[in-house]
This record gives structure tokens, C-alpha cells and sequence, in this order.
């Protein structure tokens, strides 16, 4: 295993001693492991909670800031905070207008937030929504599994609803545009070698050097079949075609499109797949409204990339250009 | 039960965890994400160091504490079921290891939602309470674990994220089944 | 060789075509591989050319835009821009208030932007001045050597020369300014691995499971000595002595501290090499004034680091702190 | 010289260059940035397009652009270089071959500030210049530039990017100089 860590016991801990050194704007607590924005809680303002396993930064305390997350909680690499944490960052985000809770859609994730909710309901007056980002279509959608798994649509929903929040919209209707941000989004991935996790010292999968695998997540676990090596615009296809069947995104105002890479794919790469998405997309009659290139929901030193289409209306967009002042995402102030 | 046996039967579920903690890790790499093995190695040693540092006073306060701090220190999906095992069986102590575990058992089933057959925990914990309730020993029970692990290994997963995998999770022992029925093993070598 | 390309031949052309695409308010001339801010040239602006080899994303085209480049030439993968490319930049933002060529110290580069002034002053009369970066510590800086390479002080000094070029000052007071950033910055590199050259089809150099290179540049060259794979805490040491041995940081008001990774290495880690890098300084007496974690040099799919102090005073954190608006820089705007 | 004879030369150096484009990449892998493979097969693919599209009337101009195209096409240290070679042979091809390779070298040296024994493509040309100089042949000349290039091995760069490796550069030859030895053997095969 090479990696730039200590112990890999720490990994964890090191990472947000650096996070807190990095960004002083941050208040990092450390025993609970939750980055807070340094400025909270707001009052009047929705809290928003996010967090999963360590090992997809700078999802999610790389999130937190002004016009995003209020609160991130940093779990082991690829395990679910424990409920303590989301409990303790909810309690630190209460502003009196009640905490909106975003988790992706893994079972870990979803008991832990479930349970550090019915604590806090059980402790205090806190009012918690929750709301749960299932947008994988590698992932088939059905009565009989854990459903899809929550990817690439959490960053821009993270993005829109915390300008949402900012603006001050009650809880009720910054849960009700989460819910539909989570409908209107759409993943696909890709992964061209497995990624190590530290605490397991070796990769999780062998991948030869002539495949990949199309229909990862982002905890290194395989994907839904392993395919030859293939070209960008093949690939762009494998990934573009799944979420176009699977939603319409023509009319309207267009898609953000998200190209992200999944933390040893350079950002030389990422733009040869947007090329060829944005090709894809053009044949199929979809307008790019905005655009997303680059690593912000990793998964340790996988090389590959996921594509995320999320169907953008008005609001959406303006929400989605609103000012965002956080260490992953930048821009307006 | 005595707080006493009950601590027997933890430390060796946590000796157990160790050593397997790569194997663990191995299947969890197969099917899933690679950290069960830590989740529960991390878990258990908290487990004793908890029960180290302030013995509980009765069996139920011991469980109660153990779940507490499995929930508190695990995480994943592993940790909120374990931590639920333990949480119950405090309630059900009193009537002995048979109806603990079945209470355990139960809240597994409502937090997780799983049924048999869907390639998780739930079969080596079924079967296993299953045996105990008929009136088996804790080592026929530790056996139906043991077979009820084995019995994952060519289902399809439909929980957990062994199931994001489709058919290709068919062919590998449940890392959580293979933990359980470590659990049992556990109890089985320590418990009368 | 396991990368999103399609044919090694046209990666340059296409990351180009998806930049283009991914950031509408970029111009981007593909005949010669120029990135332009769209909003150039700035009449009455000293304007701000760079490039290199391909491979470094975000650098340099990344580095376009409002506060920073006014254009970027993108040449072949770790291969210079040519002459003509450099020619067309500079006509390109020519404003009147002349050129400021920005060339990192390599043999290709300084002939390449060279023989491109010789051009411009035979063809034209923009005035162009070209400094040179120079500031990584691992080569020894002698009559004997083709001198220092031109590492992570490229991207600090690109940030702070571009907001004084936007404040409008005269060619003369950017190009000392740039000399002064230069002289103030020192660069130290590590690699976990070797990175692939498209072309090239397989690594540059083997490096073992449990070896390092300590010392290297960007262009996946191996480093000045291969050591033991160490904890992020002994390698941070072995980047940051021959930095503070060959400049004093103390005293003054600190520095700007950039840990850069080099393409595979996720920002998990650059986290917990941040954190071992502050706590050297702190135990040295160098005060951190300002901070920068992210992959923003990279050399292709490298794993690994590099840490650039760069001994800052009040004029240059003002220009640092200025707003800055380019894919991949991005604040106060 | 008639433009003839030089553009069988330049079709055999393309030819060569192609051919060892692999182990000119190898070279400069273990002492560079692994690219002067692709870099001069790129520019001597252009070069043969240019003249075939449009082909110069005489020596001069068939050299001039020969440079030219190289200046534009290749970047790195190697496009200026051999670029500036060519175009300072088209002024001093009216000579003959010895003259206008001095003539192109003493170019090399005035872009490139090598020295000999800088482990460059200075150490392959300068004695084959002096071959020539000396009045011996093409064939005898491409001999001494092979020498050079092989003289190049124990060498420690003092200029270029393996100028960075200090002595980590030796036990290698130089990419440069490899690629102008196969300038020389073209010579030798193709001019009398
Ligand atoms: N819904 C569920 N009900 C019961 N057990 C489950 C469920 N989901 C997962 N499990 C068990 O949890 C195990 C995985 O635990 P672990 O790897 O620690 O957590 P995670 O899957 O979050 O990484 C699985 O092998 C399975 O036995
Ligand atoms: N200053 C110099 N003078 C003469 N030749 C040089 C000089 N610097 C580099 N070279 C030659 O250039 C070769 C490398 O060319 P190439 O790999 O194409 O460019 P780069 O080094 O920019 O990647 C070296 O092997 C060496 O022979
Ligand atoms: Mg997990
Ligand atoms: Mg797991
Ligand atoms: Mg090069
Ligand atoms: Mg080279």
C-alpha cells in the first residue's frame, strides 16, 4: 500500500487536523469529528447535516460553508459516521428553524442518521428531516434490494438546497427541494482500477490491466460487469446511455453535468470524458445548462469517473449560481 | 446470567474478531466495501476497554453497555445492528441466553429490515435462535450459524451493499453471516 | 496503461475540446492550443502568458481568466509549447501595455518562449519581459546545471503577478514583482509512483511496493535519491528541511504554504501531509499566513506531493487575498 | 547538394526515427520526461508532409523548411534544437554537407549553451562535424557520432532535464544524441 499517512488507525484524524490547519474559516471538532462552518449555528436559518465514510473528500466537510452544508461528520473510510456525531453536529447547527439531514443511500448510512435522529428527537426539540440521495442507475431500483446507492447528484444537492437554506426558506420547503433535486438527479460510473483502503492495506479488487469495470460506487466495491478496456467516447456512452434511458432530460432548461473523478483520474483525463459527454448529450437533444468537472466525490486512489445529469429548471439554476463559500466549492464571493 | 460469563463470552468474540479480522476484511473486499473486519475489530476492542474500565453491575447493564458502545464506536451498517443485538438482549437477559438472543435477533430484524435468504446477518443469527428456542445446546446453535453462513455463499444478496453487485455477489460467504456465526462460536466455547 | 483517452495522440486536442466546453467563458483558440480569458485582450493591461507541457492540469489553462493568465499554450504531454502557440498568446492578450511571459525553468520551455520573443519583437512592437521560475530545491542551482526546475511556486507567483497585472500596473513593476515571488519561493517533491505518458504507454520508471522517490519534478522524471516508503510525518520532514535550509521563512509576516498533489494522490492525503508540514513549521518558528491544499500541478496519474513555501509580506498577501476567477482558482468573485 | 539528396536523407531519418521512436522514449524515460520518441517522430512526420505538399525548389529552402516545420511541430528541447540545426544548415548548404553541419551545430550550441560533454546531442554532432572537417567521409562520420552518442553513457548531464538527476544520469545514453547518430547513419545511407 503507498500512501502519503501516518498510521492508517489515523488516517481519519490526521486528515482533519490538516483540514482544520487548511482552513481556519472552519471550526473542526475534533473528538466528535464534525467540521462545522466557523460562523454557526445561523439563527433563523435551516441547519443542513450532512457526512458518510471517510475517503470521498472533499465530499463532505470540504462542503461546509456559506451557501452549502452547515455541518459534515467525517466517519471512518468508507463506514457511516455513528450516530453520536450526527447528533452532536445537528445539536450544533440548531438554529431554531429545524436540520434538514442528507445521507447518501447506504444502509449503514441510513441507520446511523436514523438512529442519531431518534435521539435527538427522544433529547431535545430539534426538528430533523431527513432526506436520502439515492440516484445510482447502476444500481436497479427495486422492492427486493437496499435500492440505489446515493453518488454524484449529493454534491450538487448539497450545492442548490444550501443556497436554498441560506436564503432562508423554512425546513418544510428546503426538504421539499431536496426531495426534488434527488429525483431529477442521475449517476453512472466507472472505474478503471480499485482503490486501497488503508485500515485493509491492499486494493479491494484485481482489475487486469486490460478492463474496467462500468457501474461502480464510490467505497471501491466492483461494479455490475467488467468490460475491455475501451476508449473515452465508448466509455462516455457506457455511462451517458443507462442515465438517459433511465430519466428524461430533454426540453426544458437543460442539465448540470457533473464529470467527476474518483481521486487518481487527473483532471486531464476528466476533461476528455466532458468532451465527449457533452457530445453525447448534444445528439441526444439534452442542453448543457451548467457544468461540473473535476474530483469532488472521490473514492480514495480509484482511477475512474462518474457522470451525474441533473434536470435544472430555473430555480434550480439560480440556486445552483448563488454564492458558495467552502473549501471544495467556490464562487460568487 | 452473570455478568461474569457474559464478559467470558465477549472477550472471546473479541479474540475471534481479531484473528479473523482479515478474513473478515477479505469477503467484505469481495462483496462489499473492505472494512467489516476493522468495524468490529475496532468495535469489540472498544467493547473491552469499556467493560474494563467500569464493570457493569448486573448482565443487562453489560449488554446495555456493550450495544451502546458498538453503536458509538462502529459504525457502518455493522455497528447499528450489533449495537440493536446487544441493546435487546439487555431487555430479555433475565429469561436466559435463548429469549436475549431472540429479542437481539428481533431488533436486528426491525432495524435492518432484512429477511432470511437475503444474504446477510439475518442467516446465521436465524437459525441459530432458531435451535435455542427448539431447546439446542449453544454449540448446536453455533454449528446452525456456522451452516447458515455457509448457506450465503450462493445466494444473491438483496441487502446491504453486497447487493449493489446483482449476481455477482452469489458465490461469497456473507461478511456479517461469518462474524455472526463467529459471535456464536464465541458463545458456544464459553457459555454453558 | 489504464487512462480516459481516446487515441494518445489527440488527448491534448480533446482535454482542450472539453475545457472549451466545460467553461463557456474561456476562449479557446484549438488551432494553436491557447486558452484566452474570453473577456481579452484588456486594453491598457499588462498581459499575462504562460504554458508548458501538457499533463500539470489545472496548470496552466486551468489558470485563465479574471486575476490571473490572460492566456496559457498548451503544448504536447510534458512537452513545451512550440514557438507559433507562445506567438499567438502574446499577440493574442496584447492590450499595449505589453507582455509578461511566465516560463517555468526548463531547457525546452525557456528556447521555446525565446525563440517566440525573438518573433514577436521581429514582427511586432509588443513589448514582452519573460521570468523564469526556478524554485525547486532538489536540484542543485550551479554553473554546471541547466539550474533549478520550475515547480509549485509557478502557481503562487501566476496568482499574485495576475492581480497586480489586473490592479493595472506598468510591465516593469509586474515583471520585478514576478522576479520578487520567484526569489521568495522553494519547492521540494515526493513520488509514490511514476506516471504514464500517453504516448509513452507505460510508466516512466518502476518504482517498488515499499520504495519513494524523494525530490522529484513534474515531468515523472525520477527524484534525487529513492528511500524506504516513510509515514506522511518523516516525508513531510524530508520536503520541508532543504526548503528551510536553503531560505529563511522566519520573522515577516509567514508564508504561503502549498501542498500540491501530483495528480493520483487524494486530497485525504494531502490533508494528513498538510498537517505534518504545519506542525514542522510551527516547531521551526515559520508562521502560516496563508494556505493551499488541492491537486493544482499535477504530472499526469503520479502519486505524490509537493510542498512550496513562498515567504510572503503584506503586498503579496493583499494580492493573493485579490479576487481571482478561473477553473481552477476561484475566490472573491 | 540537391533537394533530392537531402530528402532521402530526411525520409531515412524519418524512417529511423520511427523505427526507434520506442527506444528513443526508453532512453529518455530512464533520464528524462519520455517523450523524445513521440516528440521527433511527430516532427518528422511534419516535415515529410510539408515537403511532400509542397516541395522546395532548391537545398536552401528544403532545409529552411525542413527547421521551420521542426520549430512548430515538436516543442520541448529537442524542436528548437534540431529546428535551429536545419535552419542554419539552409544557410550555408551552398558549401556542401561539412560546412553546413558545422554551420547547424555551431546553431545547437549558440540555442542550446551545451557544452561537450554535457551528455547531449553536442556530444554525437561535434565529432561528427570534425570527422567532416577533417575531410572524412559521411560513413566515417556517422561512426564517430555513434561513438559520441556511446560516449554519452558514463557521462553525468550537466544540461537538459537529466541534468537534474545528477549522478543518477550516468550508466544511460543520452536521447539526443542517440537520435543524432540516426541523423548521421541517414547520412551515411543516403548521401555520398
Ligand atoms: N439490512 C441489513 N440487515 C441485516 N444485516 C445487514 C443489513 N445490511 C447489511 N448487513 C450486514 O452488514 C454486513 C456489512 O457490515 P459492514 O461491512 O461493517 O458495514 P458496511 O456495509 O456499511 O460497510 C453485511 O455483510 C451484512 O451481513
Ligand atoms: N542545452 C542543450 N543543448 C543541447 N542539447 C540539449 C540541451 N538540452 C537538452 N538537449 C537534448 O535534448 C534531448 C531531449 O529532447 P526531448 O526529450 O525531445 O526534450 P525535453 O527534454 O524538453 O523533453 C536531450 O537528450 C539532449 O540531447
Ligand atoms: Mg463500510
Ligand atoms: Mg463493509
Ligand atoms: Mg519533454
Ligand atoms: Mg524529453
Amino acid at each position: 500500500m503507498k500512501k502519503l499517512i501516518n498510521d492508517p488507525a489515523d488516517v481519519v484524524a490526521d486528515a482533519l487536523r490538516g483540514m482544520a490547519l487548511a482552513h481556519p474559516e472552519l471550526r473542526v471538532d475534533h473528538e466528535n469529528r464534525v467540521v462545522f462552518r466557523g460562523d454557526g449555528p445561523r439563527q433563523g436559518k435551516v441547519g443542513l447535516v450532512s457526512g458518510g465514510g471517510s475517503g470521498h473528500e472533499p465530499m463532505h466537510g470540504g462542503f461546509v460553508g456559506r451557501g452549502m452544508l452547515d455541518a459534515a461528520c467525517a466517519g471512518e473510510v468508507f463506514t457511516s459516521p455513528v450516530p453520536d456525531q450526527v447528533v452532536a453536529a445537528t445539536q450544533g447547527v440548531d438554529g431554531g428553524a429545524g436540520v434538514l439531514h442528507i445521507v447518501k443511500n447506504y444502509t449503514g448510512d441510513v441507520m446511523n442518521f436514523e438512529m442519531a435522529a431518534e435521539l435527538v428527537a427522544a433529547e431535545s426539540g430539534t426538528e430533523v428531516v431527513t432526506v436520502v440521495v439515492d440516484d445510482d442507475v447502476a444500481v436497479t431500483d427495486s422492492l427486493y434490494t437496499a435500492g440505489r446507492r446515493g453518488v454524484g447528484t449529493t454534491v450538487l444537492l448539497e450545492k442548490i438546497v444550501g443556497a436554498a437554506a441560506e436564503e432562508g426558506r423554512p425546513l418544510a420547503e428546503v426538504a421539499d427541494l431536496a426531495r426534488r433535486v434527488d429525483d431529477a438527479g442521475r449517476s453512472m460510473g466507472t472505474a478503471l482500477t480499485s482503490c486501497t483502503v488503508p485500515a485493509a492495506g491492499k486494493p479491494t479488487f484485481d482489475l487486469p490491466e486490460d478492463q474496467m469495470e462500468i457501474g461502480i460506487g464510490i467505497h471501491g466495491e466492483p461494479g455490475r460487469r467488467r468490460v475491455p478496456l475501451a476508449p473515452a467516447r465508448e466509455v462516455a456512452e457506457m455511462l451517458v446511455e443507462p442515465i438517459l434511458s433511465d430519466l428524461s432530460f430533454t426540453g426544458g432548461e437543460g442539465v448540470i453535468c457533473f464529470v467527476n473523478g474518483l481521486g487518481a483520474t487527473p483532471l486531464l483525463e476528466l476533461y476528455v470524458v466532458y468532451a465527449e459527454v457533452a457530445a453525447l448529450l448534444d445528439k441526444a437533444g439534452v442542453a448543457i445548462a451548467r457544468s461540473l468537472v473535476g474530483p469532488y466525490m472521490t473514492s480514495l486512489d480509484m482511477a475512474g469517473a462518474t457522470v451525474t445529469l441533473l434536470r435544472a429548471d430555473d430555480d434550480l439554476l439560480r440556486l445552483w449560481d448563488a454564492p458558495v463559500v467552502t473549501p471544495g466549492l467556490r464562487w460568487g464571493a | 446470567m452473570n455478568p461474569e460469563e457474559l464478559t467470558a463470552w465477549l472477550r472471546r468474540f473479541a479474540e475471534l474478531v481479531h484473528e479473523h479480522r482479515d478474513e473478515l476484511t477479505a469477503l467484505d473486499s469481495a462483496i462489499g466495501d473492505a472494512d467489516h473486519g476493522a468495524n468490529l475489530d475496532r468495535g469489540m476492542t472498544a467493547v473491552l476497554a469499556a467493560l474494563q474500565e467500569a464493570p457493569p453491575a448486573d448482565a443487562a447493564a453489560l449488554l446495555k453497555k456493550t450495544g451502546a458502545t458498538l453503536v458509538s464506536k462502529v459504525g457502518g451498517a455493522s455497528g447499528p445492528l450489533y449495537g440493536t443485538l446487544f441493546l435487546r438482549m439487555a431487555g430479555a437477559v433475565d429469561g436466559g441466553f435463548a429469549p436475549a438472543l431472540r429479542a437481539g435477533f428481533d431488533g436486528v430484524l426491525a432495524r435492518g429490515k432484512a429477511e432470511p435468504g437475503d444474504k446477510t446477518m439475518v442467516d446465521a443469527l436465524g437459525p441459530a435462535c432458531d435451535v435455542l428456542d427448539a431447546g439446542g445446546s449453544v454449540a448446536e446453535a453455533a454449528q446452525a450459524a456456522a451452516d447458515g453462513r455457509d448457506a450465503t455463499v450462493p445466494l444473491v444478496a438483496r441487502k446491504g451493499r453486497a447487493s449493489y453487485l446483482g449476481e455477482r455477489s452469489a458465490g461469497h460467504a456473507d461478511p456479517g453471516a461469518t462474524s455472526t456465526a463467529l459471535l456464536l462460536r464465541a458463545a458456544a466455547e464459553t457459555l454453558r
